[in-house]
């Protein structure tokens, strides 16, 4: 509906309707859903636990922005909101994430004191007052695109950037370049010395006592490797594929799925050593491991 | 309906934005979140540009996704080789700040 | 242009701190005699100045001026009056001596610490400090003085805090903290007072226009410049917090024990015979020269805390633990003469109080290396580690004696021709002030008295038993400065003569002149 | 010839300063310097006198200007001698008994191995003292005043490594500074009020300014005078002052510096003589302190501090005097001279005695010397017949006249003056017997000292016992010589005026009453020492006696009120500038310190928090925009 809706403001019979005093019913009906939409999905951006949840909301919430775009004429923007942004960012981002995979970072418990608060009230602050520079702003009257985008969006546009705005627009080509080398010099690990055979390698496992078969494979990410444990998929949650048929049937698979718990109380207590209250949180964090060696 | 109210919808996803910048501890969250408040601050500039009838907001939105383009892949790459030293995306452990 | 000889006269030793400076590690001892030479080469260059000094000529001469900052009107202007020549000529000629003294101070410590301390920037230190002296006393631009008047506190906070007592009682790790500690509270001490001393010079420019000292004094004179009585005063005030600090006036004083404590004896020297004379002399060039009528104003105050500077340091002195720290109280008890004879607004008193900071840094600076020979051998400050040293060292013993006579101002010595202006000066015009400061005398002979008696005398300490008598080197630091002592004492005229006409100017500058003497009134 | 006055002065200057730098490649001639200097120069003031001699009386002081020493504005302070009749008479007694005592030092101090350093002190104070009495402004004679503080500091404290001599020498120099504060105010006085501080000027102009003014410059220059020599209040430094050696004892303590503050006043008389008060004043401390001097002398047993009591007292006969005016200054001079010549020989002898008795001072360890030590016996006695008056020796002649000065100064305060000083003779003739009797009659009473020597008495060796003869010989005659035919008034006249006094009672009564007195003091002395044998352990005595021993209890007094209370305050002081003056920098700096380090909290290192704080700031900012928008 929302698509149809923006092509149909994209048409040029609705053109008069973009340089009237106030928009077409439609576009009203449209602005109160979708951006009850788009807020949902911020606020869920924001308070949903997992990583990968919360990207799914944005990824939601910028193709609303899309909508919002083409609705408000900038056609070419709001395709290339749900190409580049929705399209390439958000996949990268969920890249990042499957790579990243689950880590105790995903928590909502706050570790410095009064920082939820403080924020919240920044937060609550700035957005009543940004309304209010807004509401006492005079933006009543205003002008529609009709005649800008009367050649047509995308040629204002590149008429714009190629003439007025092509230095900018130079120089955020050099900015892309740099930054994909950088990306590539932040990422790439160079190999300095021999690469060390897996004899080597097995042998060094041995000597280090720890992590004997070799890791699970990509995209999987394992805290145990017996057999009879299930890797973690990115949302942390056991994927029973990556167990043996034996096994599955008669039901003798491991959950570990509470290591994220475990990691995220060492954090915390990481954290609470870190502001000098780290007493009952290392205590804790004891009594867990004690309970993490019984088993 | 006034089209002021895309402003007002831009104010509030900034808003959330921010606060969730905040809030949050992963730093891939975080990261969204920034791209939350860069597509509000676009939001923004589409319903002025719309209001003054000229394309010079687009062409300022349009730059601000390049930017933002650019900022996601060094951030990312940061976020990931950050995770390779630490084990952790979390942006606390990297409170070295503090001598 | 003529050639330009103040300019040189302070350009030379800066140079030479460069220059030592940059002498490689390993010829320590190379460093040592350049900034020896280059100090002696200061000297003549200062001798050149006082014999080109015409004391019936001008008020100031061998004057310079270009123009630095336009827009604020700020030039580098150099000019000596009669007080300026003598003090830069006293600067000159301790500076040598300084350097002497302290030919072993800065070297790498074999047996009681590890730490290396560089030789070269020990003295190129040095040089830096009289570099900066002297074109504090050449100045006549409010605002080039200023700069100087601040940048000397560079070198002495790393002289103070970097070079501490090699020989001190006590482990190292404490002698570091002391030493820091003593630093700190000089740089701070003087940070401050020169920070409110900013804030009044800026405000003469508001209200003068410009910082030249001469344009300013004359407009002051001829009337075509008149601040509000107010300005004046909170101008003036602001001026003579600083130079009671760096002086120091009592209760300003406290920072001059730790550091005299804590350095070695030619630092202390340095701060007390050199550094410090820089307060006394620009109370008497600045604030009396740019502000007559609040000096006037100011005038019953300062005395009265020059008065309890005198007594009040004589009597801490008595009560002193530390040799250092009793020369340091000394000072102050002296440089409250100084201040209380500036400000007696008597030819007596302001003459006396030119010849005082000279001899007193002439004395001050013989009393106060000997002591530093003592300590270097004992290793220990302390009085009461001493007794009988005048059996085993009588050399030793005699100089320290002679520097404490000067000390207690005997006549004969240099400081008694100072020390009697000052008190005839201030007496001719406050009488009660000058009984009292007279009391000062029989203070000083006290402490120093039971200085020499506690350590010099009486049955031999066997710690001490076995102290060598004074070397070559230090009988040739301490031998001219006895020689001069003396010769001031018994010839000040050549002295005299190049500062009263100076004297008279800062008179008229403040529209005083010395209460005659009339019979008819006694009656 | 004028110029040789400087010569006076340089003389013994020259040897202070080659035998005090010399260093011990001089220690074998040293003392032949030292002596030979002194004794050049009363070689040139003998010539000097004969020169003046041959002048007649009017135009005899004559003055030598070297140069002008601290020239500042209206401030002319000169380098300038005048040698006139009164400076001739001290010149001629400093470099006579001084160069006798340097001929005595030689052998006395022979043993000791500082003896160069000895000698250089010595030169060093014959040419302050010279300073003193040859300056012709009060500056100057600061100059020479400090000078000899030093050298009797120097000299009392010889031997340094006794704390008691080091804490004597100290005792004598604080004592004498505080003296020295009355001639700084005096001569500020004499600058305020006349403008310069030359004799000439400053004398001429008495008549023209208030008397108000005039006394306070004569107590000052009184109280300069006490210090110096040691009159009551300011006397208690003498008594230590004999831990010096014993010709320092003689020269310094007995014969001329001590006498210095006489000369002070004498020089100052017109400004006396104009402010009576002063003068009243000048004269009570002096009767005070030679009741004082007498009393301390019957009661010590040390023989020295015995003769310094004397001493004190002597002085004070003469402070009487010069108290008393015109008709008084003459005899104050007279009786220093002569008292110089015979307090020195009993100085010498008494160091001749010790010598022989291994330093033996204590009197109830001495007795029947006479047998051992001849001349020394023969001088001594001479020395104490002229010191008690006995009528043909110098002391008769020159204390009859002070006495009888006193009574003639008229008027009550003249009876109680006189009967004063009356008894002060009585006093002198008892104590001085008492020391005679107690050293060279009766049994010997000495026991070997803790490390077992006896004391072998032997009369000491001709270099000491030369001089001793030479001045007895002066202390049997100088006095006769000055007093027949008033040669020493007409002597002195021209300088200090004199106009002759006429007693109430006569001068033939007075005469006779002193020697009636004399005799009952040596009667009654010989009661009490002569007769009975003298214990060798004091007996406990009198409260007087105790009190007397201790000097009157003056340095108790010292000690509580100005020694105990100057270091509670000095303590206390340090206390206050630690905590109080420092204390509020420190808390200053304290306290900023503490702020810091509350706020570093806030820095906690969470880029996070970090953020937080910009995103106010960024809130806080809008909302600035927007009021001042809105306003």
């Amino acid at each position: 509906m929302s698509a149809h809706l923006a092509a149909g403001a994209g048409s040029p019979a609705t053109d008069a309707a973009l340089a009237a005093y106030s928009t077409s019913t439609g576009e009203a009906v449209q602005f109160w859903v979708l951006g009850t939409v788009a807020v949902l999905g911020a606020l869920c951006t924001v308070f949903l636990k997992r990583a990968v949840h919360s990207a799914l909301c944005l990824a939601g919430t910028m193709i609303v922005l899309a909508v919002f775009y083409l609705a408000n004429g900038a056609y070419f923007l709001g395709i290339v909101q749900v190409v580049v942004y929705t399209g390439a960012i958000m996949m990268l981002f969920l890249f990042v994430v499957m790579l990243v995979g689950v880590t105790a970072a995903d928590s909502l418990k706050e570790t410095v004191k009064g920082q939820r608060w403080l924020a919240l009230l920044c937060g609550l602050g700035f957005g009543i007052l940004l309304c209010a520079g807004i509401g006492n702003a005079s933006l009543t009257e205003f002008d529609g695109l009709a005649q800008a985008n009367a050649g047509g969006n995308v040629e204002g546009l590149a008429a714009l950037i190629f003439t007025k705005y092509v230095f900018a627009f130079e120089i955020t080509g050099a900015l892309l370049i740099t930054a994909a080398v950088g990306a590539m010099v932040l990422t790439h690990r160079e190999r300095t010395e021999r690469a060390r055979t897996q004899r080597e390698l097995a042998a060094e496992r041995v000597r280090a006592g720890k992590q004997l078969p070799p890791l699970p494979a990509p995209g999987v990410y394992a805290r145990h490797n017996a057999v009879d444990i299930a890797g973690l998929l990115p949302d942390g949650t056991p994927s029973e594929l990556t167990v043996i048929g034996t096994l599955r049937e008669r039901g003798q698979i491991r959950d570990v799925s509470d290591q994220a718990i475990k990691d995220l109380r060492a954090l915390e207590q990481r954290a609470g050593e870190r502001l000098g209250r780290g007493d009952r949180a290392a205590r804790e964090d004891r009594e867990g491991r004690a309970e993490e060696a019984a088993k | 309906m006034n089209p002021v109210n895309y402003l007002y919808l831009a104010a509030l996803l900034f808003t959330i934005g921010a606060t969730g910048v905040l809030i949050r501890r992963n730093a891939i969250v975080v990261f969204m979140c920034v791209e939350l408040m860069l597509n509000a601050c676009n939001l923004a500039f589409v319903a002025f540009s719309r209001m003054h009838g000229n394309l010079d907001g687009q062409i300022i939105a349009f730059f601000t996704m390049v930017v933002a383009a650019a900022e996601v892949v060094v951030g990312l790459a940061i976020i990931v080789s950050l995770f390779r030293s630490r084990h952790s995306a979390s942006v606390d452990d990297a409170s070295l700040m503090k001598l | 242009m003529s050639f330009p000889l103040l300019t040189a006269t302070a350009a030379l030793p800066a140079i030479g701190a460069i220059a030592t400076a940059a002498v490689p590690a390993a010829r320590r001892t190379a460093a040592k005699w350049l900034a020896l030479l280059v100090s002696l080469a200061t000297l003549a260059l200062a001798v050149v100045v006082l014999v080109r000094f015409d004391p019936d000529g001008d008020r100031y001469q061998l004057t310079e001026s270009h123009s630095w900052i336009k827009d604020f009107g700020v030039r580098y202007e150099l000019g000596v009056d009669g007080i300026a020549v003598a003090l830069i000529a006293l600067t000159a000629l301790l500076i040598p001596f300084v350097i002497l003294a302290g030919w072993h101070d800065a070297d790498p410590l074999e047996t009681r610490s590890s730490r290396w301390r560089p030789t070269q920037g020990f003295f190129a230190l040095i040089l830096a400090v009289e570099a900066m002296v002297i074109i504090s006393f050449e100045a006549t631009d409010v605002f080039l003085f200023y700069i100087f008047f601040e940048a000397m506190l560079i070198p002495m906070y790393f002289l103070i805090g970097g070079f501490g007592d090699r020989a001190h009682a006590g482990s190292d790790e404490h002698a570091a903290a002391q030493r820091s500690y003593a630093a700190v509270k000089f740089l701070l001490y003087n940070l401050a007072g020169g920070l409110i001393m900013l804030a009044a010079v800026i405000g003469l420019y508001v209200v003068a226009g410009n910082f030249s000292l001469q344009e300013i004094a004359a407009a002051r004179a001829d009337g075509s410049l008149d601040m509000a009585t107010n300005t004046e005063r909170w101008l003036f005030l602001g001026f003579f917090f600083a130079f009671a600090v760096k002086a120091p006036l009592w209760p300003l004083h406290t920072w001059l024990p730790n550091a005299m404590g804590e350095s070695t004896a030619p630092v202390a020297v340095l701060i007390t015979a050199v550094v410090d004379k820089v307060g006394t002399f620009a109370m008497l060039r600045f604030c009396l020269q740019l502000f007559p009528e609040a000096s006037e104003w100011a005038t019953p105050a300062i005395l009265v805390l020059a008065l309890i500077s005198i007594i009040y340091g004589a009597l801490l002195a008595v009560g002193q633990r530390d040799i250092k720290r009793l020369v340091a109280y000394a000072s102050i008890s002296h440089f409250g003469f100084i201040i209380m004879g500036i400000f007696a607004m008597t030819s007596q008193g302001q003459s006396g109080a030119t010849l005082y900071m000279v001899n007193h840094g002439i004395s001050t600076a013989a009393l106060m290396l000997v002591a530093g020979f003592l300590i270097s051998r004992r290793g220990s400050r302390l009085i009461a580690d001493y007794g009988g040293v005048q059996k085993v060292a009588p050399v030793l013993a005699g100089t320290f004696l002679v520097g404490s006579l000067a000390t207690l101002s005997l006549p004969g010595l240099a400081p008694f021709v100072s020390e009697f202006l000052v008190l005839v000066g201030t007496f001719a015009r406050y009488p009660v002030i000058g009984i009292i400061a007279t009391f000062g005398i029989v203070l000083a002979a006290l402490y120093t008295l039971v200085l020499y008696q506690r350590t010099m005398t009486g049955p031999v300490k066997p710690e001490v038993s076995a102290m060598p008598d004074l070397k070559v080197r230090e009988l040739v630091v301490v031998a001219p400065l006895i020689a001069l002592l003396i010769v001031l004492g018994v010839y000040p005229k050549p002295l005299t003569d190049i500062v009263n006409p100076a004297v008279e100017q800062t008179m008229s500058d403040v529209q005083k002149t010395d209460p005659k003497p009339d019979v008819e009134a006694a009656k | 010839m004028d110029n040789l006055i400087a010569l006076l002065v340089a003389a013994p200057l020259l040897g202070a300063a080659v035998l005090l730098c010399g260093g011990r490649r001089l220690d074998a001639v040293g003392h032949w310097i030292g002596t030979v200097l002194a004794a050049a120069s009363f070689v040139i003031g003998a010539v000097l006198f004969a020169d003046m001699l041959g002048k007649d009386a009017e135009h005899r002081a004559v003055g030598q200007h070297l140069f002008s020493w601290i020239p500042v504005e209206g401030f002319q302070a000169d380098v300038a001698f005048q040698l006139d009749q009164l400076s001739m008479t001290f010149v001629l007694l400093i470099t006579g008994v001084g160069s006798l005592i340097h001929v005595y030092s030689i052998g006395y101090m022979e043993h000791d191995e500082r003896r160069r350093r000895f000698f250089g002190y010595l030169n060093l104070f014959l040419a302050a003292m010279l300073l003193l009495v040859l300056a012709d402004n009060y500056l100057l004679l600061y100059v020479g005043w400090e000078g000899v503080g030093l050298a009797s500091y120097l000299l009392i404290g010889f031997w340094q490594h006794k704390p008691s001599a080091a804490t004597a020498a100290k005792k004598a120099f604080l004592v004498n500074r505080v003296g020295d504060l009355g001639l700084s105010i005096a001569i500020m006085l004499m600058f305020t009020t006349f403008g310069t501080f030359a004799f000439g000027p400053v004398l001429e102009a008495t008549g023209e300014t208030g008397e108000g003014t005039l006394t306070a410059i004569g107590l000052m220059l009184l109280l300069a005078a006490c210090g110096k020599s040691a009159q009551v209040p300011l006397q208690s430094w003498l008594g230590d002052a004999m831990e010096g050696p014993t010709p320092v004892s003689a020269l310094i303590h007995a014969a001329t510096m001590v006498t210095a503050g006489v000369y002070l006043i004498v020089r100052s008389g017109e400004i006396f003589n104009a402010a009576p008060d002063a003068q009243l004043v000048t004269t009570v401390v002096g009767a005070v302190t030679l009741l004082f001097g007498a009393i301390v002398g019957c009661a010590k047993d040390d023989i020295k501090k015995a003769l310094a009591g004397s001493t004190m007292s002597q002085i004070g006969y003469m402070i009487l005097a010069a108290g008393l005016g015109p008709i008084g200054y003459v005899f104050a001079i007279m009786h220093l001279v002569t008292h110089g010549f015979f307090k020195a020989g009993l100085f010498l002898g008494a160091g001749s005695v010790m010598h022989g008795m291994n330093d033996e001072v204590d009197m109830r360890r001495y007795g029947g010397l006479r047998k051992y030590m001849p001349v020394t016996f023969v001088t001594f006695g001479l020395g104490y017949l002229a010191i008690i008056g006995f009528p043909g020796l110098s002391g008769f002649f020159s204390k009859d006249k002070i006495i009888e000065a006193a009574f003639a100064k008229g008027g009550t305060e003249g009876w109680i003056l006189g009967s004063v000083a009356l008894l002060g003779a009585a006093v002198t003739a008892f104590y001085m017997t008492r020391v005679m009797l107690m050293t060279f009659f009766g049994e010997k009473r000495w026991q070997p000292d803790e490390r077992g020597n006896e004391p072998h008495p032997h009369e000491s060796p001709k270099s000491m016992t030369i001089p001793m003869v030479v001045l007895a010989f002066g202390s049997v005659f100088a006095g006769g010589f000055f007093g027949v035919g008033d040669r020493f008034v007409h002597w002195l006249e021209p300088v200090t005026e004199h106009t002759h006094g006429h007693p109430p009672i006569g001068a033939t009564a007075v005469t006779l009453s002193t020697v009636t007195v004399m005799v009952v003091g040596v009667g009654l002395a010989y009661l009490l020492y002569g007769r009975r044998p003298v214990p060798a352990v004091a007996p406990r005595g009198s409260l007087l006696t105790r009190a007397a021993r201790r000097d009157l209890l003056q340095d108790d007094f010292n000690h509580v009120v100005l020694v105990r209370g100057g270091e509670h305050l000095t303590r206390s002081l340090v206390y206050v500038d630690h905590t109080l003056v420092d204390g509020v920098v420190n808390g200053t700096a304290a306290s900023m310190g503490g702020l810091s380090g509350r706020l570093r909290k806030l820095q906690n290192g969470y880029a996070r928090s970090y953020a937080v704080s910009m995103f106010g700031g960024a809130a806080l900012l809008i909302a600035a925009t927007l009021l001042m928008r809105a306003v």
